[in-house]
């Protein structure tokens, strides 16, 4: 079958949504053919199926954006709102949190809200501290949503279906370092299940768990200690929140020593929720503490050795696989 | 512009009314220590609210606020069921888990109730949003406060919908405080309704007060949305005649306010106005009591309801896949 | 000494900043004498001292009022910003996050940015889902700024003065419950550093680490258990971030165990990155998993029983306390 | 409207040459891959920046935005240590921390560059206020895009600022663009500067392709705001003649609009405007020659700085109580 990089990959996946459902429609900055399809075109070509009020270029106005995704979803539409950039939800969190998340428990169960949010992000594009964020730990923290992040191109075209079909908000984080990555096109109608994560590599040694760009990473580490007789168990998440917990603890349960990892910032980041949940379940299993690696604790540099240093890198994986199973 | 007929006239009066005997009675209750809960009075509003849900079809959409009891009343919820939200009882419109601030029923077009100023203007245009993408001809009014037209919110809603051409009414209750601020120490233009222009959106300042201004503009406002010309800004200038909820203080108005709020006490000018029309006093005072004789019912079927199961908390987060 | 209570006591803090230092001044929603002082009166008393300029009632813009103590900031003034209830946040987490706790870091250390963020939340009081919220992990998880919350009147009066004094911004959130709360009046001048924890009630067999009013409840259980004979050491963190780790990890390795416990709901909490670093560091010293106690996974509901359902009780917190030490 | 005197016109000259010879030599040292980060270019708006800056003085506070090179080197940013940021290097005014999207030389009054649309007004309000507070007698400018007027910082910014009479100048820079959404595709008003009559403030919309309305626009509303009159909203109507940063595609723009836009080209109207002035050719020859021997030098040393230390990425998160 054909490979389809991640771009596309969300693009069919969109693309078939609208087709299935006369209520999904697209809404953000630049994604009308009109500005060439979205600013990474995860857009493009729809408009010229779909119309203009499918496709819907709006103003700069992120609280309106998401605001109408809201309204749309309770008039019983699928609106995918797209904000461009993460940091950007700063202007509108109060939308997502206080309405999208909460309209269903408020109502009594009478307005769901079933929108997607897709956003982009990642660090070591250059674009610097405003620009870089992984904040998917905001929305972690918050009952009534799904927060979900695809490492390759299959899986972003089985969550995207998910997400569109998912009867409550979900927050749909795209790393902009993986829009390139290729992968064998998973076909029509793929989906992959939300709350589900993946193994995409077994082991024996210890769990690694990660979600997004860091699973290449993960993948790459764990490879070479391979060679070296760690064996490596990396889980994708896939789905960071609520996450799947049976998946997670049964990996531990196994190897009894667990590394989280992820480029948010490590303080108070999805890692320690994964690293208290883990001690607090699988206590008799643990030969050690769980550990936990994320980005700096600072704004994202511009300059690039410093966004480079500022990321968690291979060589800090390695260690702290090591020095968990005890090896070095 | 030609008079309102009769029967319309009635009808705004009947919904004037029951928003006005809700709110008297939902203040006894509290004074008497009966409920206690958070309720934001809207004595002084009834006529803005009626008249504006008087001017909407049954089916169109409804955005308000805390301070919407008008709003949800008027557009019909029903009263035992509203009683029963705002006294948190598992008979209330969201089985009493959203509150006096979160009345939601979608079955009378009140689509959300937020809590959160200027939140709500957003919202409106995804509803309307729908309905422009689907076709089916409703119009969305958002109902929101003078102070909410200086957050954020407020403005780029205005200029999406404009942008858009969606059929909303943005109807800006303007009674002259936003908590214990004045619109002079909150704002520095004359009023609220010219910010449309800046939008090339069609504003109206009217004069809340007096049902021959109020419902017209409504009317007039709701046929322009409906009929695909866009969204329509309409300020209503009236009062805010109690604190900003109930049992807060009002000491920070000034007593020329107060006694320029009580001349222009919008209840007095429409009964005058019912009775130039050859209303009875007896028609109007029938109305009245049919009102009463509801709402009694209403707050003795929500006070004997059962009280929400505790399992509610867990419930509603997100969709049960069992 | 005089009693006060906590509403005097960050009153009297912002009034003696204030006459200490021009550059301090307030601004946000209802603040100034013609509003009352504050809806909540914090702020009462000090436009008649100190006028309209240092005493600012805003226009309900919470963009503007965080950016206009952002921009006061960097001119070298010292402002306090109210955000009258913590949801609202949502509408300007943009200002917060990427600018004032960013700004130091970006502009390489020449633009400090000393702000107070005041705000006030609190479940109990009936407010519903959309006023009741309590974010600390949000902020926490932001690099470049600290979160602070007193659990008492005394603690309020210190911690304001040393949040105003500080050269960075500051979430100092108060919880609408704790503003009748009377202490003995530490006097003028009085200052609790920043990331400095206390320990109100010593004890051997386990930490009970927490903040803002749910310490009372702590201190209530640790009472109640002592006739049991169970020893419960209190810790309360007062600066929730960056936290006295060294507070916490000492008074754990003494114990042995350590339950977190916070009104904020338990995923992704702050008391994940407490049992996580706990558990990291004390793995040695741990006797069992780190428990964690929080609000329930919801919106915080509307009828009164269900929202004093939502809240953590004292009997979960006994509960959890037994199961630790292995008593019940 | 008095004519701009000869000095203050080589001022402008001098200052817009500046802006689009580091505007040139920027996208050169890109197109040769000397130099990889994100470019706003500014090819277009060169006369905007410069007339707004050369009508503030030295020490007045300046906000911008990502597109910000021509308020930064207009203002007065040493070309050294303004390379050096771009260049990610120690010797930038941030130490290369905050880089092409968040220059920052509080020196020059360069107190922040956002990189978040519309983010800077409220932060201008916030110095304006300081300045209020203290009686500095300073102005603040804030810079910012058409599309950055839809967004409800614009709008929270624009009340306060009217509502305290903070001395801010407001200036929309209207390329006719907000990344690759034309003007008309994100507005329905005719413009923004009409916007201001909603907040009661003064605003102006002027050609800012044409100095002898830029300029003097730019210093009344300058003025206006130094004297305790209030804040003032300058709309420069101007054109982003390249893609929306460099090396963004820009096929979505219209061939009409490119032509219109080559039309309206600043630099050779005011070059024109110069020589009218009894400039020679000589004279501005030797202006833009010297500004490009600086700028030659300034690269050359941002090239040959050394790089910020590795540690540098946990300092300044915190202030360093040691
Ligand atoms: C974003 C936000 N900021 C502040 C508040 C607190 N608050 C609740 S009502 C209110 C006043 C609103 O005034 P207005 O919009 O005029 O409506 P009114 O209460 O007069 O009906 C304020 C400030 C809030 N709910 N939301
Ligand atoms: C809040 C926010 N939303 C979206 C973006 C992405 N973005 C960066 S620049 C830009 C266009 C801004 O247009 P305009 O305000 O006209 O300024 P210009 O780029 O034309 O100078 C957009 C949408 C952003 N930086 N911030
Ligand atoms: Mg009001
Ligand atoms: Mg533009």
């Amino acid at each position: 079958m054909a490979e389809i990089t991640m771009t596309e990959a969300l693009n069919k996946a969109i693309d078939e949504a609208m087709a299935a459902d006369d209520g999904v429609f697209c809404l953000g900055e630049d994604v009308s053919a009109k500005q060439g399809g979205g600013v990474f075109k995860v857009t493009s070509g729809l408009t010229e199926k779909y119309g203009e009020h499918r496709i819907r270029a709006t103003p700069i106005s992120e609280t309106a954006i998401i605001g109408a995704a809201v309204g749309a979803a309770l008039a019983g539409q699928r609106p995918i709102a797209e904000i461009m950039l993460m940091n950007f939800v700063g202007v509108c969190m109060d939308q997502i949190v206080n309405h999208a998340a909460k309209l269903r428990f408020m109502s009594g169960g009478q307005t769901p809200c079933p929108i997607v949010i897709r956003t982009t992000t990642g660090v070591g594009v250059g674009f610097g501290g405003q620009h870089s964020d992984m904040l998917e730990a905001w929305f972690a923290h918050v009952a009534g949503m799904h927060v979900v992040t695809p490492s390759n191109a299959a899986d972003a075209r089985g969550l995207m279906r998910s997400a569109i079909e998912a009867n409550d908000p979900v927050v749909f984080i795209e790393n902009i370092l993986c829009y390139g990555l290729k992968a064998e096109d998973p076909g029509v109608d793929y989906r992959v299940p939300l709350g589900k994560a993946a193994v995409p590599k077994e082991g024996s040694d210890i769990s690694l768990i990660t979600y997004g760009r860091t699973v290449l990473d993960a993948l790459e580490v764990a490879g070479e200690l391979e060679k070296e007789g760690i064996s490596v168990e990396v889980v994708d998440l896939r789905t960071i929140a609520p996450y799947d917990e049976e998946t997670v603890l049964a990996s531990v349960r196994k190897t009894g020593r667990a590394l989280t990892l992820h480029e948010a910032v490590r303080p108070f980041g999805t890692g320690a929720e994964l690293a208290a949940n883990i001690q607090e379940k699988c206590w008799d299993s643990l030969k050690g503490p769980v550990r936990r690696i994320g980005g700096t604790f600072a704004a994202v540099p511009f300059a690039t050795h410093l966004e480079q240093a500022w990321i968690p890198t291979k060589g800090e994986i390695v260690e702290q696989i090591k020095a968990s199973v005890g090896k070095d | 512009m030609s008079e309102i007929d009769r029967e319309k006239l009635l009808d705004i009066y009947t919904r004037t009314m029951k928003v006005n005997r809700t709110d008297e009675k939902f203040r006894e209750l509290l004074m008497q220590g009966k409920v206690a809960v958070m309720y934001y009075c809207v004595r002084g509003q009834e006529l803005v609210s009626a008249a504006a849900m008087a001017a909407l079809e049954p089916d169109d959409y409804v955005v308000c606020t805390y301070r919407g009891q008008g709003e949800q009343t008027a557009k019909g919820i029903p009263m035992e069921k509203w009683w029963g939200e705002c006294l948190g009882k598992a008979t209330g419109t969201c089985k009493g888990k959203g509150g006096t601030m979160h009345i939601t029923d979608p079955e009378t077009g009140i689509m959300v109730t937020t809590g959160v100023v200027g939140s709500g203007l957003p919202i409106a245009n995804g509803l309307a949003m729908a309905s422009q993408n689907n076709g089916d001809g409703k119009v969305t009014l958002v109902s929101f406060g003078d102070g909410a037209a200086n957050i954020g919110g407020f403005h780029e809603a205005m200029n999406m919908a404009q942008l858009y051409k969606l059929p909303v009414v943005f109807l800006c209750q303007n009674n002259r405080y936003g908590e214990h601020t004045a619109f002079a120490d909150h704002t520095d233009s004359p009023n609220i309704g010219e910010r449309a222009a800046g939008y090339g959106m069609k504003g109206v300042t009217v004069d809340g007060n007096d049902v021959n201004a109020i419902y017209p503009a409504m009317a007039d406002a709701v046929d322009h949305a409906r009929s695909g010309k866009g969204p329509v800004l309409v300020e209503a200038m009236c009062y805010r005649m109690m604190g900003h909820f109930f049992g807060s203080d009002f000491s920070y108005m000034p007593a020329e306010h107060l006694a320029e709020m009580q001349a222009e006490d919008p209840l007095p000018k429409l009964r005058k106005v019912m009775l130039e029309r050859q209303f009875t006093e007896e028609e109007l005072d029938a109305v009245v009591a049919q009102i009463d004789a509801d709402i009694d019912a209403a707050v003795q079927h929500a006070l004997d309801a059962p009280l929400p199961d505790t399992n509610e908390i867990y419930k509603d987060v997100l969709e049960e896949t069992a």
